[in-house]
């Protein structure tokens, strides 16, 4: 077996890693019913996002990918805290936080 | 000063002035805003002084100060600077524009004073001034339109300026709108010039103006300058477009000698005579122009006659007066046009404050009816007025006597004049008499009328002084253009004006010098026929008020015709006005609700039907959206790499 | 952050570790002895006194109840979260705690064992150097939350939730204040490194401000000169991080009875105990470290300490030895300074409501905070000129 | 095996672990447990990547406070564990699942397309290498000045949300007025 894949770490190490976690987060929001698991998902995604920015920053010696990291960690942020007001509402509407209550939102 | 500095003050200054007293205008007192306002038109006419004074010190030829700002706009080989330029014409116009602008600001200070929205007022008429300067100073005609435009609007806000008395605000619309068909015609000229010529700059249009006559249709060039001087009879007020200035009298006074004497009316004949090489290569425009000039001065004279308000005499003059600068226009004499643009700026503006000064003082009564003998009660305005009127109806060796002679002078001798448009006008001159002697008569002089309770009194001293200085100006401002004839007579006066003006004014082809015998017989014709009007005016309405009533019953029917102004109004509501509101109406019947809104219903219904069916795809299942945007990335994703 | 680059430096700096942690963990019984015997002689009343001299073997006897006492699960608790969390809660502040440079590195020349030769080695005396330490620490510590909501939520009751929720958005609320207020810092010295910032508040007073040179030989180069506003606002964000009273509105026996740990006894309460001292540990050696001059002695630059020792040594290692104990000891003595103003406090100042709390953390501190980081820059900005 | 390559399949095996936990866990709060576990590992493989401020500034803004508030919310409102935690529908979660599937192959071959086509190349950067200052300081540099206007949107941005947030939050909820 060749072992220099398993030694030798370089970006497609990191571009796999964080592409099988963007699957694993789409996956959850394809699948999961509860908001808050949404919501979570998604941050999942983001940061997926984030490791093949800084992974790229690395292994092109710029440090543009960081601050694409700031700026998706910010909108993350900023999307949490809607998520959650939205869920908190839907909560105390429903008591219950179901993808499906969404679906009153339909024309 | 460098002269760009000196324009920007120039027109700048009135822009503040407005500014200040727009954004505070509940909170100044009269007073303050007045002085505010006055104090920026004084600054602007100081600047202006010094660029007149420094326009002077250049060389003859060349007299020019140009100043670009910036580029305003350019599209593709369209480009027009934010450039403003000071010659011999435009030095003229600025010089009136400010010092007569400065004069009628202090006297509204006075006039105004117990008004609730004078801040509003003195912020208008900086506006109005600044505005004006644009329209002058412009170096092409898409500035000057773009003033022409802001003197528009300024003077619907303040034709309209006592808008809760539903009458004013009615005439406000309608100078607007009567403006508004001269401006598109206005448009219109810019157009076929711009496709002419390919530019909008004055000099660069005069200058190319005999070539591409020579080589080009001449259609073109005289369709542009029709199209021109359509757009200057809506803001000068000639025949048809002129019916707005009469009742353009609802506003304050001050404002109808400013706007409506002074300045904007003049805005026509100043556009005409700044592309005079355009138009005298159009004659055909300007035998137009010259009957259209000839004719309103004798139109508008004969209603004068007829009218009792005194702001509506005044107003007929006006439109009489500007029919002669068109006729002097239209003759070629550019020349004598801004000659008498400039005399009678100065007795208008005079005469309409005088009239304001009177109606102040009689608490605001306009029926010269109920005036009479006013001259003891009002001694300064009387002596003013009297210059006024002894300019107006071309005494000798007052202003308006030089400028009024001259015009006839090149109408008659002219090869683009002759002696008909002569002949009218030297019945306009003899109406003009006898029409300014009855305002006088009636107003000043004879039997008091004035009804008990009213007591005239005379006006404060910041309403007079602005009077007497446009008196010395009404007589004296004359002088400046004496005409060789007399001028030899008085030590070899030169004619300053000519000679100021003369490399900006095209000469008339086949001009041959007139003979001193023939203009000494024509002046002499027209004094002579004023003297006797003047008298039988006097005697009518002085010594034996009866006569004209006698004579108004015994020619009833042209007695009615006239002072009904014509039925112009009449005619143009009951031939335009109601059938253009017919078609609209049966227009948006038969096609706007019976055909295109039925199309359009048809069109959304269908829209409508179709998004039902799509509409079914939307379950509200987010996941299922998700689920799609996957899908999606799938597909995209693998066309991408299997390619 | 390499471990070394031979089986002795790997040994030295694994030894290191473990003996900080435990250096952490075994401060918390004396701290416990003085916080009773401070609290006793602020009240006016003896405290423990009566197991072993002046009540220090009390500790011991602590130690045995809490390892003796009776290991229970509440019925409705969720199992593996209400072990996890007494676990958890030791974790950060151990982590951080180790990032803490608390001497000058101790030189070590190279030496003959086990037949080959070793060396030379250069050891810090911390756990681990990271070049942005301080927001490593900050990062660290602000894991401290889940602790709190993990045992609050775990214990499967309603104080403990109530508890948890209260003590974990106060250390959210307050770290935005704390993490602001250190910002003016970080600008001063220009670094993350914890080291660097220490060196640079050696000797006397002294800075450039429009290009003069301002010396004034009187006071020591620390940070609380430069930074006063920034050293009170850290220092009371580092009470409400650490749960402390006058902010330590997550215990309350009338409302909450005990607040996250009510159903944790023994040797897990325990442990919560010694994560909430490693916060106040944490805290008093950032204070140290960003106002006080670190490791520092006032007055004396490390570069004279360090002629001073070479002159009474014969070895280069045996002086930077002696340097290290000398920095060692002024680092702890300031430390020991900052835990006891901590019990100072708590025994001194009533507690707050919890919206003066929030009032305080949102409204006052963090627009102080802003406004003390915008005034550094301008001052730094300006003083460069 | 070095030690570096100890330490990315470590934190590899631990980010995907946790992460799959977050979509497996029946229960919400565990789900938001294992993704701070998920974050804490993407701090640590950006400390591999010697992206060292970064890695603070995920633990403080994603570990410390985001998943902080996640943790917060399930616990207020007590979730039990879902009753019905995935969707119902045996062929459209199939769809689901496929296209997952098919995406990760898909994203993986890319990935591996694309390196060998770029090579393996690795810039040096003088400002990368270091303990995380000079990178820090250049960051800093580059955010207030190429990256400005990014910046001061993401600040309205922020300051929009927080106005959102604070007005859904603060209204009787709902979807629907009562």
């Amino acid at each position: 077996m060749n072992t220099e894949f398993i030694t030798n770490i370089g970006l497609t190490h990191y571009l796999v890693l964080a592409a099988l976690l963007f699957v694993i987060g789409m996956a959850g929001v394809l699948v999961r019913r509860n908001v808050i698991v949404l919501l979570m998902s998604i941050e999942l995604m983001l940061n997926s996002v984030n490791l093949t920015f800084v992974a790229f920053s690395k292994y092109l010696g710029i440090l543009d990918g960081h601050i694409m990291v700031f700026f998706v960690m910010t909108i993350a942020a900023a999307e949490a805290a809607v998520g959650l007001a939205l869920a908190v509402s839907i909560f105390k509407r429903f008591n219950e936080v179901n993808i499906r209550f969404f679906e009153h939102l339909k024309g | 000063m460098n002269h760009s500095l000196l324009m920007a003050i120039l027109i700048l200054a009135p822009f503040v002035g407005f500014l200040i007293n727009g954004a505070r205008y509940k909170k100044h007192s009269g007073n303050v805003a007045g002085s505010i306002a006055t104090v920026a038109v004084a600054i602007s006419f100081i600047s202006a002084i010094l660029l007149v004074v420094d326009l002077i010190s250049m060389p003859a030829e060349g007299r020019r100060i140009a100043v670009s700002f910036f580029e305003w706009m350019a599209i593709d080989k369209f480009k027009v600077n934010a450039g403003f330029v000071v010659d011999q014409i435009s030095a003229i116009m600025i010089l009136v524009i400010t010092g007569v602008g400065t004069l009628i600001h202090l006297f509204s200070i006075g006039y105004m004073h117990h008004d609730k929205g004078v801040a509003k007022y003195f912020a208008y008429l900086n506006l109005f001034i600044f505005n004006m300067l644009l329209l002058v100073l412009g170096d092409s005609l898409l500035v000057m339109f773009v003033g022409w435009e802001g003197v528009g609007l300024c003077s619907y806000l303040l034709i309209g300026f006592w808008f809760t008395d539903k009458e004013k605000a009615a005439a406000g619309m309608k100078a607007f709108i009567t403006n508004r068909i001269g401006d598109a015609a206005f448009l219109l000229g810019m157009f076929v010039l711009f496709i002419t010529f390919g530019t909008l700059n004055f000099s660069e249009l005069n200058a190319l103006a005999p070539t591409v006559a020579e080589s080009t249709w001449l259609g073109a060039l005289t369709l542009g300058t029709l199209f021109l001087f359509i757009g200057a009879t809506g803001k000068s007020a000639q025949i048809p477009l002129y019916v707005w200035l009469p009742d353009a009298m609802a506003g304050p006074t001050p404002v109808s000698a400013l706007i409506h004497a002074a300045t904007m009316v003049t805005a026509g004949v100043y556009m005409i005579v700044r592309l005079n090489p355009l138009f005298i290569m159009a004659p055909n425009t300007m035998m137009v122009i010259a009957i259209i000039g000839a004719a309103t001065a004798v139109f508008a004279a004969t209603i004068g006659i007829t009218q009792n308000d005194i702001k509506k005499v005044l107003a007929y003059s006006t439109v009489s007066q500007l029919g002669y600068m068109f006729l002097a226009v239209g003759v070629g004499a550019f020349g004598a046009a801004m000659f008498h643009l400039m005399t009678h700026a100065f007795f208008k503006a005079l005469m309409f404050l005088g009239s304001g000064s009177v109606i102040h003082g009689m608490h605001e009564e306009q029926d010269i009816r109920k005036m009479g003998g006013l001259k003891k009660y009002m001694p300064i305005t009387h002596i003013t007025f009297v210059m006024g009127w002894l300019a107006i109806i071309g005494t000798p060796l007052f202003s308006g006597f030089f400028s009024k002679d001259e015009i006839l002078a090149y109408a008659f001798h002219s090869p683009m004049g002759s002696p008909i448009l002569w002949a009218a006008g030297v019945v306009g001159a003899t109406l003009t008499a006898f029409y300014m002697t009855r305002l006088m008569a009636l107003t000043f002089w004879g039997k008091s009328r004035v009804s008990p309770d009213v007591h005239p009194h005379e006006s404060s001293a910041i309403m007079t002084i602005p009077l007497i200085i446009l008196a010395i100006l009404s007589v004296f401002a004359g002088w400046i253009g004496v005409p060789h004839v007399i001028g030899e007579h008085l030590g070899h006066m030169p004619n300053f004006w000519e000679h100021w003006l003369h490399p900006m004014i095209s000469p008339i082809p086949g001009w041959t010098a007139i003979d001193h015998t023939t203009e000494w017989v024509l002046m002499g014709c027209s004094v002579g026929l004023a003297t006797v009007s003047a008298i039988v005016a006097y005697q009518f309405y002085v010594k034996s008020p009866e006569t004209p009533k006698k004579i108004a019953e015994s020619i009833k029917p042209v007695y009615n015709l006239v002072n009904n102004k014509y039925f112009v109004d009449e005619a143009y509501f009951g031939g335009i006005i109601n059938p253009l509101i017919n078609l609209s109406k049966n227009t948006w019947y038969y096609i706007d609700v019976n055909f295109i809104d039925k199309m359009t219903f048809w069109a959304g219904d269908l829209v409508r039907g179709m998004g039902s069916f799509v509409r079914s795809v939307q379950t509200g299942n987010m996941q299922q959206y998700a689920m799609y945007i996957g899908i999606g990335v799938v597909v995209a994703l693998s066309f991408v790499i299997m390619r | 952050m390499g471990m070394g680059k031979d089986i002795f430096e790997i040994t030295v700096n694994g030894l290191k570790l473990v003996v900080i942690f435990l250096m952490m963990v075994q401060m918390v019984p004396i701290l416990v002895w003085l916080e009773r015997r401070g609290s006793a002689f602020i009240q006016d009343r003896l405290g423990p006194n009566r197991v072993g001299p002046l009540g220090l073997m009390q500790l011991l006897a602590d130690a045995v109840k809490f390892l003796t006492k009776e290991n229970f699960v509440p019925d409705t608790a969720k199992p593996f979260l209400y072990y996890a969390a007494p676990v958890f809660a030791l974790i950060p502040g151990a982590v951080a705690f180790s990032a803490i440079p608390m001497s000058s590195p101790i030189q070590v020349g190279t030496f003959e064992m086990f037949g080959s030769t070793w060396g030379p080695y250069t050891f810090l005396v911390q756990g681990y150097e990271i070049g942005v330490g301080i927001v490593f620490i900050l990062g660290v510590s602000s894991l401290a939350a889940y602790t709190l909501l993990m045992a609050g939520w775990g214990s499967g009751n309603k104080y403990t939730l109530m508890g948890a929720l209260r003590a974990s958005a106060q250390t959210i609320s307050y770290e935005l204040a704390l993490g602001l207020s250190i910002v003016g810092v970080i600008m001063l010295y220009g670094t993350f490194n914890l080291t660097e910032m220490t060196l640079a508040q050696q000797g006397p007073l002294s800075f450039t401000f429009l290009g003069n040179n301002v010396t004034a030989s009187w006071l020591p180069n620390w940070g609380i000169f430069y930074q006063p506003l920034a050293a009170i606002l850290f220092f009371s964000a580092a009470f409400a991080e650490s749960n402390r009273l006058p902010f330590d509105l997550a215990e309350g026996e009338s409302e909450l009875v005990g607040g996250f740990h009510t159903e944790y006894g023994g040797f897990k309460f325990n442990m919560f105990f010694i994560g909430e001292y490693g916060h106040m540990m944490i805290a008093s050696g950032l204070m140290v470290l960003f106002f006080f001059g670190g490791y520092t002695i006032p007055y004396v630059s490390v570069a004279e300490l360090n002629e001073w020792a070479a002159s009474v040594t014969s070895t280069a290692g045996k002086a930077s030895a002696l340097v290290a104990l000398i920095h060692f000891l002024a680092f702890n003595v300031k430390f020991a300074f900052f835990m006891w103003v901590f019990i100072w406090v708590r025994w001194t100042l009533p507690r707050f409501r919890y919206d003066q709390l929030m009032d305080l953390g949102w409204k006052t501190m963090l627009p102080w905070a802003l406004a003390n980081t915008i005034i550094t820059a301008f001052v730094i900005y300006i003083a460069s000129l | 095996m070095t030690a570096d390559a100890f330490l990315f399949w470590f934190l590899a095996f631990v980010t995907l672990a946790s992460g799959l936990s977050v979509i497996l866990m029946s229960n919400p709060i565990y789900s938001a447990l294992c993704l701070a576990m998920t974050m804490v590992g993407i701090s640590a493989l950006f400390v591999t990547l010697n992206a060292f401020f970064i890695a603070g500034v995920q633990l403080i803004v994603y570990a410390g406070a985001v998943m902080v508030l996640f943790t917060m919310v399930i616990m207020l409102f007590d979730l039990k564990k879902d009753v019905q935690a995935f969707t119902k529908g045996k062929f459209t979660g199939a769809v689901k699942i496929a296209s997952v599937g098919l995406l990760a192959g898909l994203v993986v071959g890319a990935i591996a397309m694309s390196v060998s086509l770029m090579g393996e190349k690795t810039t040096d950067n003088p400002v990368m290498v270091g303990t995380g200052m000079e990178t820090t300081k250049a960051l800093g540099n580059i955010l207030f000045s190429k990256y400005i206007f990014g910046f001061e949107a993401l600040g309205v941005l922020l300051l929009v949300i927080a106005v959102g947030a604070v007005a859904l939050a603060r209204s009787k909820g709902g979807t629907h007025e009562h």
